[in-house]
């Protein structure tokens, strides 16, 4: 009768699945669990779940990805469940409509569903009860098919007549433009922001009365994230329940009412979004609060642990090997509390971040009365008649944190690669350390590369797949340090494990592969080895986009770290406001290949000048809770 | 747009085809005279006028300009051995092939579409997959003669000759067509296990479709893709089996002719075959690409950029 | 747009089981054995018994006798030797020319690319069979024709692969990367480029070795292969195949064989390619 | 020397259409000839071509004689008759054939049949890049074709040969519609378009499927019994036999022997043999270098093998041995030469000794001087038939294990072929010719300038005895000579190792009436007298 291949694996009462000692009984397990069921709620309960267990069978070991928890939604509620990669929140959301995977075993004392319990006939329900909106519409939405077959495909499946211009009306409540033509059109041919519509579309089409959102606006652009955030607001607002899943308290705070923390399977704590955000009581949730970089963070630590800059070796726990959705244990300990490491701050930087005196290194810039690293003139950047960088003018100096920020498309990688040499500019130039850089030969320039270095999103593409930390940063080590002798020894000299030491890794790593790093170990890696050759210019970008805030906070930290000790210079990449505003000293908003504005950070940002520096600023969901 | 530009290196993989299999044959042992005699008389006043009859006496060069000039004008020569224009020799053997060839890829194909969906569950697809592997490993002429031996021969379902009425294509096509269904049924798995880890799925599935649904409206098109880079696979398999099938079955056909032209060396037939394979592979691969716009939007020349905000 | 025309060589498949693998690498060890020391598993391939001619199989004649009164076992046995050689042979060269012209065609300037990609099309365009012909047709039926010809002809494959592999790892973060340490473009190419290109060739070419011994069996089944009496298997067949009626076994167990071998390299081959695959991402 | 004239009226009409007679086959279970009906027939080869001009296949030979016909043909004892002739004369200096001409014969598509038209058929055989191999072979005595009125062709000679009348029952001396000659498209091709006088007409050709006859309803004589007759090309043996078997076709020519048991076995079905006319498959020594220039070896060679038993072996038992180059069915054998030589291993061993191959190397080989007694013999791809190939091997094993002997057997394609023969590269070369009239086989064979003299002889006795054999027309007389000469190149000269006299197997549904084999030349004959009965 319903979908075969799931539900006959989600016994969802069954008595006998579980422990004699939760049988029948609901066990609360924290404070805000009691509170919110002793809550004064008469509205409906579209979903109660009580001890909920996802366990994913593998050979080497069970994953226990969701263990134990409970949830209810109510009728015209936003609940989000927060938390970092791994930490069981969208196995949870799935698991609410049959989802979870083929071969999850979905084990709970109450599983209940509109009221009723199961076994269900998910297929009814799936779209007709809950709609499901998933990260990003390019592959969420299948890239075959226009997206008004693909929104017309739930009205059929739920049998609802007049579908064209069902589809059309949908469009339009998503404040799709030109919904006729749009409908025709194939999801590449839409922009980020139309797709994701098109996606939500697609979810209410059968007018489910829950919509669960899967991380909704994590692939987009600020400007954008900010218009989709308003059209679920505007949905909430209209009476929908939404279920909100988000690794982003920013993006949370906006729209939910309730907030459930995520980690490792548990919840480790729920309430009301103002109250959790405003008063965190469990030590992750103060942790994670106390990560997300932005304007108040601004030169403070963002992680609870001491960056071993250069002395301290760290206690970095083992990496996990087990694939996700387990992620490596995030560095936070239970009981630390994170405000007595954050309470190490920094001075803040002066805006030209100068620190006479402190180089380990005699480089050429130190020479320079002015400091400059690298200084790019007029550079413009076409492909035929498509202009990609047009005019752009840039300066970094020595111990400087320079942050270019813009949206997908504004031209900042293109930036980044005609400064590293990679591209040659269609006009302008580029002077590193006071001499020419660009017009050079590669042979040329080859002696002075190792002054300039790249740091990049993905490190695991980064790295050669068959070499071993230890090689990856021996490579990089200039021959004056690395002889012959021990790079036969495969990069085990103390100058490749003083680097280790220095980004906070042990030597434990040194055989690994760059797979079998988590996250944040490569994004390390990645760094001790830019800063093997002694740079004194380090691009970075977009070094963090793909951490959880956790990890990102110690690698934000570790970037303030090498500046302050090295006065190496960083010019950092980012889409992200915050993190800019944590980190840089200046910055530079590019859009459509132009710089639109530049100056102190602080100026920029508290009083921008430039409209699109505005729009963008005013995008960014701030944590609508003071700290 | 981009069928002009296929178009184009066709034509030079066209001529270099041609031109390889030219001068392939042009050092290949014995002399065209030896290749005419064959193993009736020889005498110096036969060779002599053989060479005249064939203008054999022309330098090597202007012998393959002129041949190169007449075939672009379709003229493929003369065989030696059958003593009729070429175009004649193949145009009479292509029915065949074509209808060998066509039945086998129909079959093959919905074989394989039948079997990647249908089996997916583990034990199906463990059967399924072991009947691929040894399809796939075995000599297509050990199939076929071991079909023979069985439905012909021994249970008399099937006529045992030759190229007549659709019960003698039945054994031919399906020998042709088990190894291409057994590669393209892993191929096709192959492609719609990638798709159905695809997010879009997921999406699909939430919408409450249901799993056959998704597996046909969804991940069978997505499939499709990898399956049509196999065309240029799929036409050598044919073409280069029917060689040994029509041997094995007795049909007439291309691989007759091909056959027996390399064996006794009747170089226009050789290179007409050559040409034509060359020809037929040139269209069918911009068949392919053309299916391929037909298959995925994201690849069709786009009128313009992501639009909207 | 890339005319794709890889062979399913490059198709991802499920994990072979254990045992599977197991017995295929028994199989292929056996035939290893077979190659190389015939002599410890057969007797003499060439002893023809006119008194004993097409027997089925018995305890003296596990595989029964052909139409000259041999042990279709001795045979296939010895067989093995020259199958194995042919294939490896005819590999070798694919994937030697292949790797170079690969990397020539990945390395160098956009025309000499664009040359030498439509010089595999070219050559894609004769199916391996044709081509083979048409070099049997040169170099005369033969071991040597034969393994020339499905060398060239499976090439394309092997440098497709290998161009477009070189492109991947061209654009690589981590060669970008190394650009940043000074190092020379022939070091990069010695050190990144051609060990991450080199790394799916051997499992491609074991699973390419049974193709080409498939298709040295069809060959010499059209009589192309070598000359008799060897005991080729594709020759065998073909010789059997005309007392098809009244000896089965001259035609069906040395094909049994064939089959069993070929499905071996495909087993352990796809077996490679998933550890392969789990160790590099 | 006085030469006979002979005029032979013209009667017996069942006789003249050359199909009747020899080497009949048990047809009492088809009953009385009836007429109408269509009949299949499998054939193992699709001819070349169809002209029969260019006639070079023994195996096409029963397709030609269904809508063309020649001036004369054989009877059953290797002698003359006219078929198209009425009658012919030769003079006495045996350089003027003159042939009287049926008349109120026409072709099928409607020109009459006259001397204009034989004279433009010889015209065009001798005309350039036609026939060349007709012009210098068969009709290289030929001066000159005269008209001497409608009804009568002179035939002039530059010097007396009596194979001048094998080359008018010849497909190749079959005469065409002059029409036709002109007008068709592919002349040398044939087919549909080519007219010829017989008692069928070719109206459709289907290339590597079939051809279709149909009766030619104004036949001269009693038309043919089939309404139409349709040869279907099936390559492979087991698939022609399972087509009989399963009733696909009602005749199949071209049973080997393994699977002959399938048809005795079959009440249904009958099995016929008639062994070919011409030269016997032999292996011919190429004395033009070692080893093979040592009498010693040949003889070693022939002592070394025993034909019998390796016949056995590849045909089992359905082979028909010979014993010299002749085959047995012709009036030229020798029949004193069987059981005079071979099977002898001790003898062969004794005289390898003597002959100084006294070593032997790892493999069990005879050595000499450090060179193995290798023998080549070169088997071209195309024209493997009958299995030669194993017989070969065969061969290759019994000399090898009774005489040490390496017989080294290679099928290559024929231009590899041709060239090795050219170049002398090889030591054995393997033939038989299936000529009506053994002595045009023996011309090419033995002449030292034969065209296919592979033995590479040129001895003057021998050319002198073919020179006389040529010339003579007693066949009494003819005979004697031919058989001194089998005595000198089989018994005395060793040159020639023959192994058997080709044959032609015939099998048929038992409803098929009037199976027979041509008279004198053993193959199947044309489908003038089948039927098929109801």
């Amino acid at each position: 009768m319903t979908d075969s291949r799931v539900h006959p694996r989600t016994p969802t009462p069954d008595p006998q699945a579980l422990p004699a000692s939760l049988n029948g009984k609901h066990v609360p397990l924290t404070a805000a669990d009691e509170t919110r069921d002793a809550g004064p709620d008469a509205r409906t309960l579209l979903v109660s779940v009580r001890e909920l267990h996802v366990t994913f069978p593998h050979r080497r070991g069970d994953v226990h990805a969701v263990r134990g928890i409970n949830l209810d939604i109510h009728q015209g509620e936003c609940v989000a469940i927060v938390g970092e990669s791994g930490s069981g929140k969208s196995v949870t959301a799935r698991t609410l409509v049959g989802l979870a995977g083929s071969n999850a075993q979905v084990r709970s004392s109450r599983f209940e569903i509109d009221g009723r319990p199961g076994p269900f006939d998910w297929r009814t329900l799936r779209g007709g009860f809950a709609g499901l909106v998933l990260q990003d519409a390019l592959v969420s939405l299948d890239p075959l098919r226009t997206i008004g077959a693909e929104i017309a495909e739930v009205l059929r499946v739920h049998r609802i007549g007049g579908r064209e211009q069902r589809v059309r009306a949908l469009l339009e409540s998503v404040h799709v433009p030109d919904p006729d033509r749009r409908a025709r059109q194939h999801p590449h041919q839409l922009s980020g922001g139309l797709r994701q519509r098109a996606l939500i579309a697609s979810a209410l089409a059968a007018g489910p009365p829950l919509l669960i959102a899967d991380e909704p606006t994590t692939a987009l652009d600020v400007t954008v994230q900010s218009q989709i955030l308003d059209l679920l607001a505007e949905r909430h607002a209209a009476g929908e329940t939404l279920l909100l899943i988000s690794h982003d308290l920013a993006v949370v705070s906006r729209l939910a009412d309730r907030v459930l923390v995520m980690r490792n399977g548990h919840i480790v704590e729920s309430g009301p979004t103002a109250t959790l955000l405003s008063a965190p009581t469990h030590s992750y949730t103060q942790q994670l609060l106390a990560a997300v970089p932005s304007a108040a963070s601004r030169g403070r630590r963002l992680s609870h642990q001491p960056t071993a800059s250069s002395t301290t070796a760290p206690n970095q726990p083992a990496p996990s090997t087990t694939p996700n959705p387990v992620p490596p244990q995030s560095s936070t300990t239970p009981n630390s509390t994170p405000r007595s490491s954050t309470a190490q701050t920094r001075a803040p930087q002066s805006s030209t971040g100068v620190r006479a005196g402190q180089a380990p290194s005699t480089s050429d810039s130190d020479q320079l009365p002015s400091g400059v690293v690298i200084e790019a003139t007029g550079l413009r950047k076409g492909y035929g008649a498509h202009i990609v960088v047009d005019d752009v003018n840039l300066t970094v100096r020595r111990g400087e944190i320079v942050g270019l920020v813009g949206e997908s498309g504004s031209g900042k990688t293109t930036v980044a690669q005609l400064l590293f040499g990679l591209t040659p500019p269609t006009s302008g130039s580029v002077a590193f350390e006071g001499a020419p850089w660009t017009g050079l030969t590669e042979r040329r320039r080859r002696p002075r590369r190792r002054r300039l270095q790249l740091i990049s999103q993905d490190p695991l593409s980064a790295f050669d797949p068959r070499w071993t930390v230890g090689r990856i940063i021996a490579e990089a080590l200039p021959a004056s340090i690395v002889d012959q002798d021990t790079r036969r020894r495969r990069g085990r000299s103390d100058a490749v494990q003083t680097l280790l030491e220095r980004v906070g890794l042990g030597a434990d790593l040194l055989d690994r592969y760059p797979r079998q790093l988590s996250g944040g170990q490569r994004q390390r890696v990645a760094i001790a080895r830019a800063l093997a050759p002694r740079p004194s210019l380090i691009i970075c970008d977009e070094p963090v986009s793909a951490l959880d805030v956790s990890v990102q906070a110690q690698v934000l930290d570790l970037l303030a770290d090498i500046r302050d000790t090295d006065g190496t210079a960083l010019l950092f990449i980012s889409h992200d406001l915050g993190v800019i505003h944590h980190l840089a000293d200046r910055v530079l908003v590019m859009r459509d290949g132009v710089v639109v504005e530049q100056g102190p950070v602080d100026d920029v940002f508290h009083n921008p000048q430039h409209e699109y520096t505005r729009a963008l600023i005013d995008a960014v969901p701030a944590l609508e809770v003071s700290r | 747009m981009i069928v002009v530009r296929r178009l184009l290196t066709g034509l030079v993989v066209l001529w270099a085809a041609a031109t390889a299999a030219y001068l392939a044959l042009l050092a290949a042992p014995g002399s065209t005279v030896d290749s005419i005699i064959g193993d009736g008389a020889d005498t110096p006043l036969i060779r002599a006028q053989i060479i005249q009859e064939w203008g054999l006496d022309r330098p090597a060069v202007v012998q393959y300009l002129d041949y190169l000039w007449r075939a672009a004008q379709g003229d493929l020569g003369r065989s030696y051995l059958l003593q009729r224009p070429v175009r004649e020799v193949i145009a009479d053997q292509i029915g065949p092939t074509l209808t060998l060839a066509v039945a086998a890829a129909l079959l093959g194909a919905l074989l394989a579409l039948t079997l990647a969906v249908t089996t997916r569950r583990p034990w199906a697809r463990r059967v399924s997959s072991t009947f691929e592997l040894v399809v796939v490993s075995t000599p297509p002429f050990l199939i076929g003669i071991v079909l023979l031996s069985i439905f012909s021969f021994s249970l008399g379902w099937f006529p045992v000759s030759g190229g007549q009425g659709f019960a003698s294509l039945v054994l031919p096509a399906v020998t042709l067509a088990l190894p291409v269904a057994g590669v393209l049924t892993q191929v096709l798995r192959d492609g719609i296990d990638r798709a159905m880890d695809e997010p879009f799925v997921v999406t699909a599935r939430a919408r409450g479709l249901g799993e056959r649904a998704v597996l046909v409206r969804h991940a069978l098109r997505h499939a499709l893709l990898p399956a049509v880079t196999l065309t240029g696979w799929l036409f050598g398999i044919l073409l280069g089996g029917a060689v040994i099938i029509e041997t094995v079955f007795g049909r007439p056909g291309l691989g007759q002719v091909t056959l027996q032209a390399v064996n006794s060396a009747d170089m226009p037939v050789v290179l007409a075959v050559v040409v034509f394979s060359a020809f037929v592979y040139v269209v069918i691969n911009t068949l392919a690409d053309l299916s391929y716009l037909l298959i995925d939007p994201r690849l069709r020349p786009a009128p313009a950029t992501p639009t909207g905000a | 747009m890339a005319l794709a025309l890889d062979r399913p060589l490059s198709v991802r498949l499920r994990r072979p089981s254990g045992a599977g693998v197991f017995a295929a690498a028994g199989f292929l060890a056996l035939a290893l054995v077979a190659a190389v020391l015939p002599g410890l598993l057969a007797g003499d391939p060439l002893a023809a018994d006119p008194l004993h001619v097409l027997e089925g199989p018995s305890a003296a004649h596990w595989f029964g006798t052909d139409q000259l009164g041999r042990d279709v076992l001795d045979r296939v046995v010895h067989g093995a030797r020259h199958s194995l050689l042919i294939g490896v042979v005819a590999t070798l060269i694919a994937v030697t020319a292949g790797l170079l012209l690969g990397l020539l065609a990945g390395l160098t300037h956009k025309y000499a690319d664009e040359a030498l990609s439509r010089s595999f099309d070219a050559l894609s365009a004769f199916p391996l069979l044709l081509l083979a012909l048409l070099f049997v047709a040169v170099a005369g039926p033969g071991t040597v024709g034969l393994v020339v010809a499905i060398g060239i002809a499976t090439m394309p494959h092997y440098a497709r692969v290998v161009r477009s592999q070189t492109f991947v790892v061209r654009q690589a973060h981590y060669v970008t990367q190394a650009v940043a340490f000074g190092h020379s473009r022939t070091r990069l190419v010695l050190r990144h480029v051609l060990p991450n290109v080199l790394g799916p060739i051997p499992v491609l070419a074991v699973i390419g070795l049974g193709e080409a011994i498939l298709a040295a069996a069809g060959l010499s089944f059209l009589g192309m292969g070598p000359q008799p009496p060897s005991p080729e298997w594709g020759a065998m067949l073909s010789e059997g195949r005309g007392y098809l009626s009244v000896a089965w076994w001259t035609t069906v167990l040395p094909g049994v064989v064939v089959t069993l071998l070929v499905i071996s390299l495909t087993v352990v081959g796809r077996h490679l390619q998933r550890r392969f695959e789990g160790r590099h991402p | 020397m006085r030469r006979r004239s002979l005029l032979i009226a013209a009667v017996a009409t069942v006789l003249v259409a050359g199909c009747s007679g020899g080497g009949g086959t048990d047809s009492a279970a088809a009953g009385e000839p009836v007429s109408g009906g269509s009949l299949t027939w499998a054939v193992e080869t699709e001819p070349i071509t169809l002209n029969p001009h260019q006639y070079a296949q023994a195996k096409a030979r029963l397709l030609v004689w269904n809508n063309f016909e020649a001036l004369l043909t054989h009877d059953d004892k290797g002698g003359y008759v006219p078929w198209l002739a009425s009658g012919y004369e030769v003079s006495p200096d045996g350089l003027t054939y003159t042939v009287k001409l049926r008349t109120g014969v026409t072709f099928s598509d409607g020109t009459p049949f006259d001397a204009a038209a034989v004279k433009a058929n010889v015209d065009q055989l001798r005309a350039d890049g036609y026939a060349p191999q007709v012009a210098a072979v068969q009709l290289k005595n030929l001066k000159s074709v005269d008209v001497v009125d409608p009804a009568t062709v002179k035939y002039t000679l530059t010097s007396p040969d009596v194979l001048i009348l094998d080359f008018l029952s010849s497909p190749q001396g079959a005469v065409v519609s002059p029409k036709s000659l002109k007008e068709a498209a592919n002349l040398k091709a044939g087919g549909p378009d080519l007219a010829g006088t017989g008692p069928f007409i070719l109206d459709r050709y289907t290339p590597g499927q079939e051809l279709h006859y149909k009766r030619n309803p104004s036949y001269r004589d009693r038309a043919a019994y089939l309404d139409e007759v349709t040869y279907r090309f099936l390559k492979e043996s087991s698939v022609r036999v399972g087509a009989l078997t399963s009733g696909q076709v009602q005749v199949i020519e071209g049973v080997p022997a393994t699977d002959q048991a399938q048809i005795t076995g079959n009440s249904a079905l009958t099995l016929s043999k008639g062994l070919n006319s011409g030269s016997a498959y032999s292996y011919y020594f190429n004395v033009t270098h070692a080893p093979f220039d040592d009498i010693r070896v040949r003889q070693a060679f022939r002592d070394a093998l025993d034909v019998d038993t390796v016949l056995n072996g590849v045909y089992r038992g359905t082979a028909t041995r010979a014993w010299s180059v002749i085959g047995p069915t012709s009036p030229l054998y020798d029949k004193t030469l069987e059981g005079t030589y071979g099977n002898n291993p001790a003898r062969a061993n004794a005289t390898l000794d003597a002959a100084g191959w006294t070593q032997r190397d790892a493999d069990g080989f005879r050595v000499k001087n450090g060179k193995r007694l290798t023998v080549r013999l070169v088997q071209s791809a195309p024209f493997v038939r009958d299995r030669r190939d194993i017989l070969a091997q065969a061969v290759q094993a019994a000399v090898k294990q009774s005489a040490g002997i390496d017989l080294h057997v290679s099928v290559v394609d024929q231009g590899t072929a041709t060239a090795a023969l050219e170049q002398g590269e090889y030591e054995v070369f393997d033939n038989s010719r299936a000529d009506t009239d053994a002595g045009a086989a023996l011309n090419l064979l033995l002449s030292s300038s034969g065209a296919i003299n592979r033995l590479g002889i040129s001895d003057v006795g021998v050319d002198k005895l073919l020179a006389n054999g040529q010339a003579s027309g007693d066949p009494a007389a003819r005979a004697e000579i031919y058989r001194s000469l089998q005595q000198k190149v089989v018994a005395e000269d060793s040159l020639i190792q023959p192994l058997y006299a080709p044959a032609d197997q015939i099998a048929a549904s038992k409803k098929v009436g009037g199976l027979a084999f041509e008279p004198t030349a053993g193959v199947p004959a044309s489908a003038y007298n089948l039927w098929l009965s109801k």
